[in-house]
């Protein structure tokens, strides 16, 4: 039982490490702000996503799990909506240069 | 090295960059910030005497944390008054800058206006 | 390799991965490229923040997470202000509103 | 261990490029929002120092509400400037060696420092049962030196009576000019309606865990300062005019019942800020509670700045 939880953390966090090596070489390589804030979606996304998840199985405490929770919906919510409001701002400045 | 030194001599590299920053950047918002920097040096290194006195079960002597977060708040403090002195002086003047020395305008007289 | 080892090595990979990126985002050369970077270090940071509580288990470490995630939505917010301010109106104005 | 080691040579290379960047960046805007990441990142270098209560601090104040400030005075001071031009080289180079020679000779002191540390952390820990706290930060702050804490809200008091005073005289008493979205669009609408609730109830948790693990009166009342500005900047809610008696009434509660609580020191217990045995940890509470919601206000006024129009009746 251990092993098989460990063995899900292994795999849930290093595809999750995966996801943010992915968004740093896409902020790396892409051409323009709108393709990097993408980029950084996925890091926001999906890195803490299955990083969290991951991690699940090694809290010990169910107060842990759920404050891991919460703040994973605390910053998938927020990111998205500054995601919004970037990409906004990216419009706008586009327009006036 | 230990941990505690490592942070030990990157809190020292940071007050010598803030007092770089604060001598030489001629905007008095680069000076404020410079400042901050070299505050958070000062701290760091009270970080490093906290970690270093770690006994009894604690991870940190708990004396410098508590006198590291009043500087903080302190240094907060601190920073408003002078941002808000800065934008008042922007209103009366114009300036932003503290005038360089071998400018057209001596020293003092920039720093009065 | 102990499951704690794993967890340490994923945030010092993660730690990388988001010092890469905020080079690269920092360097502009539009302001509202950086922006980006508080996004990248609110969920980069809370991902190494999440795994250094769990990998040392040091509970407290979360409430880290938690206050940095939630203050780097704070300081977008404040950017975008002031990127929407001084693009959609000229500078001189702060007293319109 | 190594592995841990490995983690902060990283954490302290990207410390050390950061802040380098922040003095070196040629616009102010662009070094502010390079200040807004290395404060992030200190948070993270204090939870290597193992100084949790420090990092939820510098993440709450140093990064967060400082940086707010800065980019609101970045803002308003964006008006049309002179070129400047940068101080001499001969200067560059003289402060160079000064800052170098800082540096090595703090190093040198770190270097040198001696094996045995001292601490005070046996003391903290043995007196900490006494105090009815957990958590042995928040003893040293509020029992063992609480008139520095005292004195620090007043000195956050002061900081605010002197910004209120940089008003001019016709603006006086009215209302702080805090740069504002000057079109808040729907999705910051939306923002700043569902962040409030979840932040306030993070502030409340963060005092609340204050007592017994890191966290405490600061970093609650900053998530809620945090909270304030934001409904304030997307237009949900004015910015209150200086002078009214509710926002003056908030700003001295949690200062004025620590007073008080320390001057009953000298009759219920033995001398000031003392605290009678037993009851010491709901005095504490009680102090906190009151300095969350007083700071809360304080620093988010003193981001707003001075008043700088009156209230439009």
């Amino acid at each position: 039982m251990r092993l098989a939880l460990d063995i899900i953390t292994v795999v849930l966090v290093s595809a999750g490490g995966f996801f943010f090596m992915a968004g740093t070489i896409g902020l790396l390589r892409f051409p323009d702000t709108l393709t990097r804030l993408h980029a950084l979606t996925k890091v926001d996304n999906l890195g803490l996503g299955l990083i969290v998840f991951g991690l699940l199985p090694q809290v010990e405490s169910r107060l842990g799990a759920l404050k891991l929770i919460v703040i994973w919906l605390l910053v998938q919510m927020s990111g998205a909506i500054v995601s919004q409001l970037i990409a906004q701002a990216v419009r706008r400045s586009g327009r006036q240069t | 090295m230990s941990s505690a030194a490592l942070f030990g001599y990157c809190g020292a590299v940071l007050v010598g960059l803030g007092l770089y920053g604060l001598i030489t950047r001629p905007e008095v918002l680069r000076k404020i910030l410079s400042f901050n920097v070299l505050g958070s040096g000062v701290f760091l290194l009270f970080g490093v005497f906290a970690r270093r006195g770690a006994a009894a079960g604690l991870g940190a002597d708990p004396v410098p944390q508590a006198l590291v977060i009043t500087g903080i708040v302190v240094a907060f403090s601190a920073t408003a008054l002078a941002v808000a002195l800065l934008v008042r002086l922007n209103k009366e003047t114009g300036q932003i800058v503290v005038a360089p020395d071998d400018s057209e305008e001596s020293g003092e007289q920039g720093a009065t206006r | 390799m102990t499951i704690t080892d794993f967890l340490l090595v994923a945030a010092a990979f993660v730690l990388l991965m988001v010092a890469i990126g905020l080079a690269r985002i920092l360097y502009g050369p539009a302001d509202v490229d950086r922006i980006l970077s508080v996004q990248l270090i609110g969920s980069g940071g809370v991902a190494v923040l999440l795994l250094l509580s769990v990998g040392m288990n040091l509970p407290p470490i979360m409430d880290v997470a938690l206050m940095l995630g939630l203050l780097a939505t704070f300081l977008a917010v404040t950017f975008l202000r002031d990127e929407a301010n001084s693009s959609s109106i000229s500078p001189s104005t702060t007293e319109e509103r | 261990m190594t592995l841990v080691f490995a983690c902060e040579v990283v954490l302290a290379g990207l410390l050390v490029a950061i802040a380098t960047w922040t003095i070196v960046a040629r616009t102010a805007f662009a070094a502010i929002v390079l200040f807004m990441v290395y404060g992030l990142l200190l948070a993270i270098v204090w939870v290597a120092l193992s100084a949790v209560d420090v990092a939820l601090t510098e993440a709450a104040i140093g990064g967060g509400v400082t940086s707010m400030l800065l980019m609101g005075a970045a803002t308003r001071l964006r008006a049309p400037t002179t070129p400047v031009a940068d101080v001499g080289l001969p200067l560059r180079i003289a402060a160079g060696l000064l800052c170098a020679l800082v540096t090595v000779v703090l190093g040198a002191v770190v270097f040198f420092l001696p094996d045995v540390a001292p601490t005070l952390a046996p003391v903290a820990k043995d007196n900490l049962a006494a105090s009815g706290l957990g958590n042995p930060v928040a003893a040293v702050l509020f029992v063992f030196r609480a008139l520095d804490t005292l004195l620090e809200k007043v000195v956050l008091l002061l900081a605010l009576v002197g910004v209120w005073s940089l008003a001019s005289d016709e603006a006086w008493g009215g209302v702080p000019g805090l740069p504002v979205y000057a079109r808040p669009g729907r999705i910051l609408v939306f923002l700043a309606q569902i962040l409030p609730p979840i932040g306030i109830i993070v502030g409340i948790y963060m005092f609340w865990a204050g007592a017994s693990q890191p966290g405490g009166a600061f970093q609650g009342g900053t998530i809620l300062a945090a909270v304030w500005l934001l409904t304030m900047m997307a237009r949900l809610q004015d910015v209150p005019a200086i002078n009214a008696r509710w926002l003056r009434l908030l700003l001295v509660v949690g200062p004025t019942a620590f007073l008080a609580i320390g001057l009953a020191g000298f009759f219920i217990a033995d001398s000031f800020l003392a605290y009678p045995p037993g009851i010491a940890k709901p005095l504490i509470i009680v102090v906190e509670a009151t300095l969350t919601l007083s700071i809360g206000v304080t620093l988010a006024l003193l981001v707003a700045g001075p008043p700088e129009r009156l209230p439009q009746r």
